[in-house]
């Protein structure tokens, strides 16, 4: 149930879409043989691109008890029964969330996020406007479960202005609240390790846990960057260009994972 | 042998007003539709709900203005949209909303299921969830506390006994033995906390059907009070192994929950215009539309 | 798991033995549509009789996580394949101990003992001998839980002295210890209601909740019985004798639920 | 695909003296027989063993001198007799054993799986099991306490994480998808309490084979460490569905346990005597005495 809006080409590269260096970048966050907590959407596609390339024996669990499901048709919810078709295990949220993540084997979970803080503190529940009017939207579900006792967590969300401001309207899933270290808030999981936007891919620093720029997506300006974050980021002096999905992963993405640009669009 | 097969107005003639219900259904499978049609059309009012991530049953109950109090871990129609009903209502504050995670649901429901009034999770601790719970009502379910043997800090939670809780299964004998299909959510727990318990049934199987594969069976007959046999009785939500969910339909609900009139409209065309399910599985294209959706036998939708 | 030995003869009359008067007092315990976790020997045996007699709506649960079996031969304990035959349902402790048991939904249970004391105290674990030596048994096992949780608890046993003592040498599952109520004792079952031997059927005192005698085996004799009893037994004005099971009791008794009379030898 | 099909001989080598380690079987039925002969053949020390209800592996490892401590709910070998090695060692205080019950062992068990540090039980209250623990070095196990929410009394027990886990399953495929045939009393909860888990499989079967029955799934292959492929591995003790128990070998085991040097004979003839569970097998009677005790297909034993 983690969410994770559909997002338009932001790139300037004729034939590349920016969901598809977001993709083969979640796929490399992803290391072989750990367990994953996957959310519906471009995680879904990052997970199973690394498992079809160098992360063969990942374990990719979902919230509603379903285990590395191959899905042959594309799925529009974690409810939806296109994402049972032929898992190893089907159980339920107290097998997956309680005797895997609470339990300390998940390696890395994925999150959705409305609002992103300068401290990776993730908004999934209520929108504030100009008016003072509140929006609720989905809330948790699995989020802020996964937020608090996941090894690691990655973000994946559209870079936007009023997406990452410098607080959070909800603190629905906590990061590094106050720049705190995790241990300080009695958290097990070590909290957010990597925002991947349409325009970057964001770190967290060791000491400060802010934000930090990692790398910028090709054809993206750092002004363009700036302009677009609502909090102060901090800049390396050399900054990295994202790499391009290869040829092969391009390949994948396209012809097997997501045809119809469902999630890639 | 104990015959519990009921219809679903015959049960829901027994649910006082004001109770405490626990739906089984998860955004858009396995809702209990044909359940809370009827609660509608019986106008059984100031309920509490409970349910781990909200679907289509819920938002129906809050936008027929029959929910005083909800429970929720989140929760919205996949890609169809946000549960409108219910964030309206929170909106508008008509409604008192307490809101969990998928896993302290499933732990609160845990705790009733196993007869403990209470559980610890590491989950909830430095989010505004656990704020907002302690500011409001909330807080007499939950309390920060340590491990007596690690000195680690906890959530407490109150354990959750629903007045009834409803689950929507695709197998199930006369004595209410249920066997589920595909991944459960928090099913089992959340119907083994009920206080009374009532399952609805996509088919009803003969109990030597049960005692062929008896380790497939979730629900055990003597904790079920009721089973209703309504086939269809999910839809627009799937079934899997069952039916598909019907995307048109879940389109036109989303589009009429948008707008709290026209969302009268379609509880005047589907609910109240409609005697009973089938009725309302007529209007949704009967007989022909059902088979359209009927699931292949090996992908399950 | 539940200790209950096996029990030659006792009575006088020529053709019914004493266990078939223990299965039958056994049976007439149980309510239909009750709840029921089942020990093996006499326990399943009475379970079986009262569900082919007045309680056919009978729910027997087995500590090892199966319901309602049907056993086509006679099993040897309660983790023999023999007694998972026709089940309705197959799960595990979790669900039969805890959301069963400990939810409060189980109305009654059976227990053997080593010992039983005159406040319902059972003692499975250990036997202290004159010597002062002491001989470890089979421990708790379900017994404690059954003790502490179930609705009522129904004791079957052998009458003898030494197994009926002042104190058992082991508290290993309550009744109501010291003469206190279940209340003060912080349990939620409500305690031992019955302790079926081959001498006679007893009950506790509702005030002082000590045992007393509450019918008398056809051809037993009350000397008899006291010389058998090791702690002070209440004795009503008239004493009942207990009902000899029906010409259809024994029947099913000897002809269908144990003809080979592994349990009522 | 991961493969992790180890030899037993393989495995027992990588587990140090003095390590905890839980086995999944009860009474007379799926005993961790294989596993247990060899680590006596390879004489590991000074073990901690945790079972919910104590059956023949345990009666032999002790038997053997290898248990330090041991944590149990009780247990025998049902109507072949008491585990004798067990009581004579608690006789003679070579064994220091912490008394709980049924429940109370898979509750322990149940917090170690998820992750909880503690977790409550009305259980256990107002006996001596209670008394013994909290006089002994039980006492860290165990706390009374009261419900913040209704104040009532509980016992809160620590959560029981073995080093390493054993089960014996019917089948599993070779990334170790494990599907229990039959009861599975705490199987569950002990296989996901563990750090680490090893199950032996009477079959390995293809992943494909797991993937028509996802629901009978008990323990995921990712948590799984090893899958040790040994038909007839429990034997004497029974496996449902597989083959019944060996009456006349736990009639034979039982009488030389309840001496200590005829003990030493057993152990003698059937484990320091066999190079590996093959050899056993063949001792007890090879294909012939197999092919007798297999289980019939609709009665399962």
């Amino acid at each position: 149930m983690q969410v994770t809006e559909g997002t338009k080409s932001r790139n300037r590269l004729p034939d590349i879409r920016a969901t598809e260096i977001m993709a083969a970048a979640g796929a490399r966050e992803l290391r072989d043989g750990e367990v994953i907590i996957v959310g519906l959407g471009l995680p879904e596609v990052a997970t199973v691109l690394a498992k079809r390339t160098h992360a063969p024996r990942l374990a990719a669990l979902l919230e509603v008890g379903v285990m590395n499901p191959a899905p042959r048709d594309t799925p529009v919810g974690l409810a939806d029964s296109r994402i049972f078709y032929r898992a190893t295990c089907w159980s339920g949220f107290l097998d997956v969330m309680g005797m895997n993540l609470h339990r300390g084997v998940v390696d890395a979970g994925f999150l959705g996020a409305l609002e992103l803080d300068r401290y990776g503190n993730v908004n999934t529940t209520l929108l504030k406007q100009e008016s003072g009017k509140i929006r609720y939207v989905n809330g948790s579900a699995g989020g802020n479960d996964v937020a608090s006792l996941a090894k690691r967590v990655i973000v994946i969300m559209r870079h936007e202005k009023r997406k990452l401001p410098l607080a959070v309207a909800y603190l629905t899933s906590p990061g590094f609240v106050g720049g705190r270290s995790r241990e300080e808030l009695n958290l097990r999981g070590g909290g957010p390790s990597r925002v991947i936007t349409d325009m970057a891919v964001l770190g967290f620093d060791a000491k400060t846990h802010a934000v930090s720029l990692l790398s910028l997506h090709p054809g993206i300006r750092l002004e363009e960057l700036v302009e677009n974050t609502g909090f102060p980021l901090h800049i390396p002096n050399d900054i990295p260009t994202t790499p391009l999905p290869s040829a092969e992963e391009l390949r994948l993405l396209r012809e097997e994972i997501d045809p119809k640009g469902l999630h890639l669009k | 042998m104990v015959d519990k097969v009921k219809s679903v107005s015959e049960v829901v003639h027994t649910i006082p007003s004001g109770s405490h219900i626990a739906l089984g259904g998860f955004a858009i499978a396995r809702n209990l539709i044909a359940v809370v049609h009827e609660l509608i059309r019986q106008q059984k009012r100031d309920l509490t709900v409970s349910q781990g991530v909200v679907g289509l049953d819920t938002d129906l109950l809050v936008g027929a203005g029959l929910v005083r109090h909800l429970i929720m871990g989140g929760g919205s129609l996949d890609r169809f949209g946000p549960a409108h009903c219910v964030n309206r209502a929170r909106e508008t504050k008509s409604l008192h909303c307490e809101d969990y995670t998928s896993l302290s649901v499933c732990f609160r429901y845990l705790a009733g299921a196993l007869g403990l009034s209470f559980i610890p999770i590491k989950s909830l601790l430095a989010s505004e969830i656990l704020e907002r719970l302690e500011a409001g009502p909330g807080a007499e379910n939950v309390k920060r506390s340590k491990c007596p043997f690690t000195g680690e800090e906890y959530v407490l939670l109150r354990a959750l006994t629903p007045d009834v809780s409803f689950v929507h299964v695709q197998i199930a004998d006369r004595e209410g033995n249920c066997q589920i299909n595909g991944p459960r959510w928090e099913n089992e727990e959340q119907a083994k906390a009920g206080r009374r318990l009532v399952v609805v049934a996509e088919e009803i199987v003969p109990t030597e059907y049960i005692q062929r594969s008896p380790e497939r069976t979730i629900i055990p007959g003597h904790r079920v009070e009721a089973v209703i046999h309504q086939p269809f009785g999910a839809l627009p939500t799937a079934v899997f192994g069952c039916y598909d969910y019907d995307a048109d339909h879940l389109r036109l609900y989303v589009e009429h929950a948008k707008e709290p009139e026209r969302f009268k409209e379609y509880l005047k065309a589907f609910v109240f215009g409609c005697r009973d399910h089938w009725e309302y599985l007529e209007k949704l294209g009967g007989l022909r539309r059902m088979e359209e959706l009927r699931a292949d036998p090996i992908l399950g939708y």
